[in-house]
């Protein structure tokens, strides 16, 4: 399938409601980001990347699913940017168009103990699985 | 040849007229920064200029769709910014007794609108005055307001 | 009959482009009572307005259409070229084929089309027109300032200077304003008060001047030349006139307290003070919520103590009414509130402190002496972290969308001052961008990186936290695409500035135009920047836009340039384009005075000769001095008998009837 | 005073003491919690994605029950009331987004976010209000030193949430002083342990957590209280060195009213 980097990054910015185009570069999103050592790509450049419609290397890129999703750096963004929708649309879309998961339910009894709520599971579920 | 297409020939034809009464202070100045800024919107928009929102008298938006508009917008500066204090907030209250009245006529609501642009909104009255004008578009052309008695 | 010229500019290529301008004259030709029209490349050039000059001679012109730019540019150009061939100025209309026609269509037969219909409807507008004679009004040869810092004192020593009287009113008790705050000034580093003080001391000593402390604008009524400004002065329980500034009082006073403002409440002061030491004027004022003489009925130590009697606990606001030609506002600016931006836990950790108290935690004057020390335990901090851009170019809601202009000098000045004083402190500098265009500002930037090692990072903070007993501050270095995690002793914050909360209340009694950051709008960003669409109101320094020291003073000296011209005039020209009324057809109903913002219209009894029938009626007269033309009383007369002069209901019913032929 | 109640998958199993608590205090308060019929699962995730409609009809589900009672929305777990408010902000707000929900949902009446969702803490500070709560204590938790845990979830974005201010909150510190306790006031009490990805990165929450708990010790606090049965597992499951007794909100508030 003939794979259109422009068009996907239109798609992904469609889908986060938000507009990377806000983005004024100074940093704040990976200035808060509490996973930021995780990533191979950090928030700013997800923004900086989508603008560009550089998006097939996030596509496959483990950053997506690094993020805690806690939002620090939507509330601290200066501009209004969302970095979390971006990444978020970065990540449905991988998993929308490849298929993959990141999580299956082989793997679960494995890394759960009786402890672990329900929220968790669902939650990894909803965020890591088709 | 297809009616459809019969019809779209006729549509494009047809370019509504749309005036525009713009206060001096403040609308005409922001359509004077929109043109400055080169925020395009279309030509069918046509601006008088009026030393307030509150000059425009119910008469001249009568007259203009009885001379054939298909559609009058009526700009001020936003409420409490009136350079005459007080004059936007009287047009406020006439244009939504005019407005009402008009509908009622049959000139729809969506064909009458007052707007508050500033001097420094060009952004805003170029905005403005694209949204009312595909507003139009949508409506197409409007029926002539006139006096029944004269009718033959 | 009427005669009627039409001429087209091209305006260069930014009408032609897009107007055909051939087809706009000769749709011009073709229109009733037109006699002469014809195109030039620029109408309001020498030769342009030659043209039109000579056709109104040649071909007799009882009425001219210039098809331009705007009217709000060029139609007082136009108008005197008209008058000099002997027509009435008023007999010239515009119709705005640039800002409203060229500039924004990009199509040139949709442009042309456009513009030939905005050209008949100034020719169907100006067949109507008629001579019109502005009236006269006197000018009160005194001037007002509303503020007085910087901006405040030099627009009123320069106008005072021209021999004008002035006015200065201040809501604090001293005049200085934020400069007086600042310790020291970039780019040249000399000190804020050794070039204040003298400024001060000049306005207080000017007999010109006269100050209005402790003082606030309370109404504003009239127009340019004849403003009636009501001014309270609020009561300081001290005699201003007796009180000797020997500051005995200020060591008695029991309740000590008070939040001292002009440190930025970083210590206290007694309930009676004299703002600091070199205040104008040197008189001391008492806090009525703190002083418990004034809540209580017991103390009075102030009074026992003054040797010179100037206590006096009954005094009451006093209202000042004057009298104005001009008036200039010049309301400043106050840094946000830091709390707004919690993340940097400026609520919470002592240590983190805005630009504007670490002026004062520099200052000889200040709380500290002068003495760089950590406000949390007094100690002296090794390593100070700045923050640039806090809420300035935020449109998330909680800050400002405009860039305040002033952070990146005074923080490469902090930076710069620190380093030089205390060389073992670490300073680093966490920016966006570093913005420094001004006449030395770059160099003076660089000296700071290059001789004084500070450390520039580009990239922003995300939070300020308190652990282990220091600062930690985690931001990032876009350039080395890192977080970093930096301990520091000091965290100070470049705060955005805004519009004194005052501002708003002065700029709508003044029906001076604010924008949506509360910044005073000037009558043309390039051309008419120190003056406010209304006529008479002038703007000095902050008020306007953020701006530093040098540009504030070049304002205030503009400002005062446009005041002088003014007062200077013995006599001004009214908007003739007034209400009158129609005796005949008025019938006394008094719709038009309710209505009417300016009180400009009265009722008289006249003898009224109507069709040959003489009777006495009571009738509406407009005062021609007072009406400012808004046209409110001429759509509420329910007879018709209103109207307004330059833009009748006849006029402008022919541009509806030209526009939507 | 009357609300809907909406509890949660994880309050009906692991989490079973912030609910049972929570309701026993509510009724000792004189607050009736009524819990929405055959309620369904929120999704525990926002869905951040504009175009994802059906994760969010759960939600709508359980906003309109609230609305056809009339009633305000409660919810104790933050996750939860994360969705359930912004997934009410989309139905008032976003007309893309109410317009298909209510199309695919067909709803007698249509909904269009009329219910006010609640956390459990502002019911508490709205009903009951903290200085009447503070006479209500029979059991003052006098000495102790708590440390709220806030997390992410209930405070961001503010501009949605409209909980509290996101950098400097301090409802749940009003809460643990009404119930006489000291409350240690800590940096990292509103930054995320991570548990989103407990399950699958355990390494990376365990950072997170060791974080959160060495300042909080720092500040001297003795114990943490938090509403999210999330953040409570990951704390006390990643926990390092540095690890301080979690416990929730309402776990406290009932011992404090001797109902524990």
């Amino acid at each position: 399938m003939h794979f259109d980097q422009k068009e996907t990054a239109n798609l992904i910015t469609r889908m986060s409601g938000t507009d990377p185009k806000k983005c004024m570069k100074c940093g704040k999103c990976s200035a808060s980001c509490p996973s930021f050592d995780e990533m191979e790509y950090h928030p700013h450049q997800f923004v900086s990347m989508v603008v560009k419609g550089d998006v097939e290397r996030l596509l496959a890129s483990k950053s997506i699913t690094k993020c805690l999703t806690c939002f620090a750096c939507v509330q601290r963004c200066p501009r209004g940017v969302e970095p979390a929708n971006l990444i978020e649309a970065v990540r449905v879309t991988a998993l929308r168009q490849q298929g993959t998961c990141y999580l299956s339910p082989d793997d679960v009894p494995a890394i759960v103990d009786d402890q672990i709520p329900q929220q968790a599971l669902v939650s990894a579920f909803r965020k890591y699985r088709k | 040849m297809p009616i459809n297409e019969a019809n779209q020939e006729i549509k494009k034809e047809w370019k509504p007229k749309i005036v525009a009464f713009c206060c001096n202070w403040c609308s005409y100045a922001g359509a004077d920064l929109a043109g400055s800024s080169r925020l395009v919107y279309p030509a069918d928009v046509k601006i008088i200029r009026v030393p307030c929102s509150c000059r425009v008298n119910p008469m001249f938006i009568l007259r203009a769709f009885e001379k054939g508009a298909d559609g009058v917008i009526l700009c001020g500066c936003h409420p409490g910014d009136c350079h005459y204090s007080t004059g936007n907030y009287y047009t406020r209250r006439r244009m939504t007794l005019l407005f009402s009245m008009l509908d009622y006529i049959g000139v729809e609501k969506g064909r009458t609108r007052v707007e508050w642009v500033s001097a420094a909104e060009g952004v805003k009255f170029s905005t403005v005055m694209n949204n009312f004008v595909s507003k139009i578009y949508e409506l197409g052309e409007n029926v002539k307001v006139g006096d029944l008695r004269c009718k033959e | 009959m009427q005669r009627i010229g039409v001429f087209v500019c091209w305006c260069g290529s930014n009408i032609a482009a897009t107007v055909d301008v051939d087809r706009v004259v000769a749709e011009a030709k073709v229109q009733p009572n037109v006699v002469f029209a014809q195109d030039y490349q620029y109408m309001c050039s020498e030769a342009g307005q030659g043209i039109i000059r000579n056709a109104i001679a040649e071909h007799k012109l009882t009425g001219v259409v210039v098809c331009s730019c705007s009217p709000r540019m060029h139609e007082n150009t136009f108008r005197k070229a008209a008058e000099r061939a002997g027509l009435n100025p008023y007999m010239v209309e515009i119709a705005n084929i640039r800002e409203h026609c060229s500039w924004i269509h990009k199509d040139k037969e949709e442009g042309t089309e456009k513009a030939c219909v905005l050209m008949r409807a100034a020719v169907a507008k100006v067949l109507l027109n008629s001579p019109l004679k502005a009236g006269e009004s006197k000018v009160t040869k005194r001037a007002l300032v509303i503020g007085g810092g910087i901006a405040g004192i030099q627009t009123a020593l320069d106008i005072a200077d021209a021999g004008f009287e002035v006015d200065i009113v201040e809501k604090r008790a001293t005049i200085g304003g934020r400069m007086a705050q600042l310790d020291k000034t970039f780019p040249t580093l000399d000190c804020s008060a050794c070039i204040l003080t003298p400024k001060m001391v000049e306005a207080a000593a000017n007999e010109k001047v006269k100050l209005y402390t402790y003082s606030e604008v309370e109404s504003v009524g009239g127009f340019v030349g004849n403003f009636h400004v009501k001014i309270r002065k609020k009561a300081r329980y001290v005699k201003d006139d007796i009180c000797t500034g020997c500051g005995a009082c200020m060591a008695k006073c029991p309740s000590k307290k008070g939040l001292n403002e002009f440190n930025m409440n970083l210590n206290n002061r007694p309930a009676i003070y004299i703002p600091f030491a070199q205040a104008i004027p040197n008189v001391a004022v008492i806090d009525p919520e703190q002083c418990v003489k004034l809540k209580t009925g017991k103390c009075g130590l102030c009074e026992k103590v003054c040797t010179a009697g100037a206590i006096d606990y009954t005094q009451k606001d006093e209202i000042i009414e004057e009298e104005y030609g001009a008036i200039v506002m010049a309301t400043g600016f106050q840094p946000i509130d830091a709390s707004k931006f919690d993340e940097y836990s400026y609520s919470t950790c002592p240590d983190v402190v805005t630009s504007l108290e670490l002026e004062r935690l520099m200052n000889a004057a200040g709380p500290t002496g002068g003495v760089l020390l950590k406000p949390s335990d007094k100690t002296h901090p090794k390593s100070i972290t700045f923050i640039q851009c806090v809420g300035s170019r935020d449109v998330s809601g909680r800050g400002k969308c405009y860039c305040s202009k002033i952070c990146c000098m005074y923080t490469a000045k902090h930076a710069m001052l620190i380093r030089d004083k205390y060389p073992d402190v670490e300073v680093h500098v966490f920016y966006i961008d570093v913005r420094t265009p001004g006449k030395n500002f770059d160099e003076f930037y660089r000296r700071a990186v290059e001789q004084y090692d500070v450390d520039y990072i580009k990239g922003q903070v995300g939070k300020v936290y308190e652990e282990d007993g220091h600062l930690v501050v985690q931001g990032v270095d876009l350039i080395a695409n890192e977080q970093i995690i930096l301990n520091t002793d000091m965290v100070v914050l470049a705060t955005a500035i805004e519009p004194d909360p005052t501002a708003r209340k002065v700029a709508s009694m003044l029906t001076a135009s604010i924008d949506t950051n509360d910044f005073i709008t000037e009558a043309h960003p390039k051309l008419r920047p120190v003056e406010s669409p209304t006529a008479g109101i002038f703007l000095s320094g902050v008020c306007q836009g953020p701006k530093d020291i040098p540009e504030t003073v070049s304002q205030a000296g503009a400002a005062a340039a446009k005041v002088i011209g003014l007062l200077a005039k013995d006599k001004l020209l009214t908007n003739p384009c007034v209400s009158h009324s129609n005796e005949l057809l008025c019938n006394g109903c008094s719709c038009c005075e309710k209505v009417c913002p300016y009180g400009a219209i009265s009722y008289e009894d006249k003898l009224i000769n109507d069709h040959g029938v003489r009777e006495t009626r009571r009738v509406c007269v407009v005062n021609e001095a007072l009406c400012q033309g808004c046209g409110a009383c001429t759509v509420v007369c329910p007879s018709g008998a209103m109207d307004l002069k330059g833009f009748s209901n006849k006029q402008i019913m022919a541009e509806v009837d030209a526009i939507c032929r | 005073m009357t609300y809907s109640y909406y509890p949660g998958c994880t309050l009906k199993t692991k989490a079973k003491d912030l609910d049972h608590y929570g309701r026993l205090c509510a009724e000792a308060l004189g607050i009736t919690l009524e819990e929405i019929e055959e309620w369904q699962c929120c999704g525990a995730v926002y869905p951040l994605a504009q175009d994802e409609i059906a994760t969010r009809l759960s939600s709508v589900r359980t906003l309109m029950a609230a609305r056809d009672k009339g009633q305000a929305l409660v919810t104790l777990c933050s996750a939860c009331h994360h969705v359930l408010t912004r997934v009410n902000n989309d139905m008032a707000g976003n007309d893309n987004i109410r317009t298909k929900a209510n199309n695919y949902l067909q709803p007698a009446v249509p909904y269009a976010g009329e219910t006010r969702v609640l956390h459990y803490l502002q019911m508490l500070k709205e009903c009951v209000g903290f200085d009447e709560l503070a006479k209500k204590v029979v059991n003052p938790l006098k000495g102790r030193k708590i440390g709220a845990y806030y997390g992410c979830m209930i405070l961001r974005p503010a501009k949605e949430m409209a909980f509290d201010d996101p950098e400097n909150p301090t409802i749940i510190e009003e809460f643990i002083k009404a119930l006489g306790a000291e409350a240690v006031v800590y940096p990292m009490r509103n930054e995320c342990c991570g548990g989103y990805v407990t399950v699958k990165d355990a390494d990376l929450a365990k950072k997170r957590v060791a974080k959160i708990m060495h300042s909080a010790k720092d500040k001297g606090a003795e114990e943490l209280i938090t509403a999210c049965p999330l953040c409570l597992y990951n704390l006390q499951a990643n926990a390092g060195a540095d690890a301080v007794p979690v416990t929730y909100i309402t776990e406290l508030l009932a011992e404090a009213l001797g109902l524990k």
